[in-house]
């Protein structure tokens, strides 16, 4: 008998301790696992490290772990957002480290973590200040910059649908970074709509393979990010 | 070079019509947020383009009508869009290995500075109290098979953006193709910037002052 | 309109020229292509460059191809066969060059072909035979080999199900190395069961997006390999 | 060293009963073609384990009835097997992302030599006329966690499989975690080869003995 489920967000983050790596899906609201990140404000985990594409908006999910000065520093393609003055702000008084990545290097980086792949060469950044005092190589003539993978002690994800193996399908776009952060980080927690048993996901549709799921907890009616801004929502 | 913008020249509709026309049909295109995106709104009758979102959507359809709009149905911009027929779903790391991997035909980006180098500056002022936001531009250019730039041929306060070298940070070293401008198509050659066409009643002379860098005739 | 279907596996593979590097589908016969391999016997192209977990079995599909001396070498993990001696008798003839390579970094090396990525590093090999001569380099106290990314001019690969826009989903473990050789290969193509228009696949269940293949050819009863075999079959 | 095979300690089955013993609930797992495979058989009640195949499926469950095989349902022995509820396909890169990326808990293994050092060979006589062929050995034994060999004690002729060093070319340096005989279950530590357990009736000095390094003591 494997059971992956967990009762509530509250108890699928609690291990998450002071330090921690934590990649957070999401590309903008969508796949934005709001409730997971409002757990996480909740019980207290500081000096984090984000990896994340964005940095939300306005004061909830994302932008509201940032405003709560939890997270030291952020792994991150775009942390600027018309609706947000919470990463400026604290970026402006030197409250958080960036470390900016071309968004397909992030992605790359994050799934060559979870692939066991070390490094690997690619020409994203060639040239440009982001791939200053990286080692570079030309291959076949072209020259290529090295990264290194990247893992994270935990992830926050929202799916759909999962089982209680842990198999997990998304939404449309809210898949994005969803599947490569349950692969690059060692205990995954994937919020989703509704937990089933197994069987009732087809093998040949399943997204995520439950090796890579740790934890999935049923958030029946997840919030969306827009309609929180919209209402001028601040969490906590 | 400080003079009021030009009012000479093709409209932004327009420069996005004169490009929509070079686009094969079954090209697989990526367009950026801003004047590239009005391209898909100019591809001539018969011929189906397949646009490609780097947040993990090919097939991607126009704008929702006002309401029906799905928050996790979104476009690189974060604006709503609908999937057409035949569309597919993928995650970040299938998305960037299309773009990467040169499977992309097309790109379409907006610009800061072109260089006659085909160097692109398109991501960042240097400013020191800027906020750094690079998103997936530095992918596009260095994978997509060709890259074009839409752009107004001047700053607004006059300067030219086709420039002898890039001033402000680097988005990628020798990837622009081709250059559509409110004055001109201009190519990107091993001899420098080289005129394709220049907008009606604009002359080459005119084009030449507001570049910052020796423009080639039409060969 | 779009419509990379074409009518008959012979017109599939008819500009497969003689030095092609192409990629074969398939582990065992599940996923193999028999009817494009056969088509590409009949077709003639000598001296090609095959990449292929393995080397067939009997005399039809790969075997059938390399047994027509059309194979100048076979890039591979495993080419040993229990029911097969063609493999063995080109090699020991030394009429076919064998590039062993594990099967991981076999497909790592073909999704890094297809996704930009021109080399990496892997644990796999690392102090045996298969890593001599190759570059290693050690990343967090542990030693990795590096590995280069492989493309190939043509891939034959075997789904279930495509749309007309190349979109293709798989049948079971006939997955396998499919979606990867429609990455790493610049002419992708790909035989099933049924060729449908767009819409009639789930954008959410697609396993090979269309931008990865660029013909699809309905082969409505595909043959087994293992069925041919006992048959007694030898193809031409 | 040349001797019968012995006649004494575990059969084949009783070594795979052995090995299952050892697994946890919950377990992701490995099992190669041979005697590994006779693991599943003896999983005690109430422990699920899930078992992959690197050929694309994690959830394998056990083979089908006679003719009710499918040819594309395979494992990577190329049997026909079955899917179990919560089973799931995917392509060879993700597989050995599993593999390589250390999602997998226990990998078993069959050998031809296991050095004190934790070294394996178990693909490669390294005769000319070898045809050489490795499949996925060398990826298993890189990435997943544990890496248990299941094997006869000797060869059949009697040799030591477990060795001060092996002849045989490598499948992978320091990679072998526990080893189970016929005749015992034997741990590869910083030290060497220590002994956790002896089958019934089989003593210290026999298994020393047919061993090609020193054997520890029971800790």
């Amino acid at each position: 008998m494997i059971n992956k489920q967990v009762q509530s967000p509250a108890k699928a983050v609690e291990d998450i301790f002071d330090g921690a790596t934590v990649m957070i899906g999401g590309f903008g609201e969508a796949g934005s696992p709001i409730e997971l990140i409002h757990a996480l404000i909740d019980q207290g985990a500081k000096g984090l490290t984000v990896v994340s594409n964005n940095c939300g908006s306005g004061e909830v999910g994302l932008a509201a772990l940032l405003k709560a000065q939890r997270v030291a520093k952020v792994v991150c393609s775009f942390p600027r957002t018309a609706n947000s003055t919470v990463f400026p702000d604290l970026y402006h008084s030197g409250k958080i480290e960036l470390e900016l990545v071309p968004q397909g290097t992030l992605a790359e980086r994050i799934r060559a973590g979870g692939a066991g792949i070390p490094a690997f060469f690619t020409p994203a950044a060639v040239g440009t200040p982001l791939a200053e005092c990286k080692e570079s190589r030309v291959f076949d003539g072209k020259e290529f910059v090295m990264e290194r993978g990247l893992k994270a002690d935990f992830a926050l994800i929202k799916g759909k649908l999962a089982d209680t193996h842990g198999n997990v399908v998304y939404n449309k776009t809210a898949r994005n970074f969803g599947p490569i952060m349950a692969m690059g980080s060692k205990v995954a927690i994937v919020q989703v709509e509704r937990v089933v048993e197994p069987g009732e996901i087809d093998p040949e549709i399943v997204v995520t393979p439950g090796i890579f799921t740790d934890r999935v907890v049923e958030v029946a009616n997840p919030a969306h990010e827009s309609a929180l801004v919209a209402a001028g929502v601040c969490y906590p | 070079m400080t003079q009021p913008t030009n009012t000479t020249g093709w409209t932004r509709e327009q420069m996005a019509q004169r490009l929509a026309q070079d686009i094969p049909n079954g090209s697989y295109v990526n367009l950026g947020i801003g004047i590239p995106e009005l391209v898909a709104k100019f591809v001539p009758e018969g011929r189906t383009l397949i646009y490609h979102t780097e947040n993990g959507l090919l097939g991607m359809g126009p704008s929702p009508a006002e309401g029906q709009g799905d928050p996790e149905l979104i476009n690189a911009g974060k604006r709503h869009v609908t999937a057409n027929p035949g569309a597919a779903f993928f995650h970040h790391a299938d998305s960037f290995s299309m773009i990467r991997g040169g499977h992309i035909d097309l790109c379409v980006l907006g610009a800061m500075q072109v260089s006659k180098d085909g160097d692109l500056a398109n991501w960042s002022t240097g400013e020191p109290d800027a906020i750094p936001a690079v998103g997936g531009a530095m992918d596009l250019v260095a994978g997509v098979k060709s890259v074009y730039v839409i752009t107004q041929h001047c700053t607004k306060t006059g300067d030219p953006k086709l420039v002898d070298s890039c001033t402000y940070p680097l988005t990628g070293r020798g990837v622009i193709n081709r250059i559509y401008t409110d004055l001109a198509v201009i190519d990107v050659t091993p001899d420098g910037f080289r005129l394709v066409e220049l907008s009606p009643g604009v002359e080459f002379e005119y084009v030449q002052q507001r570049t910052g860098a020796p423009l080639l005739p039409i060969q």
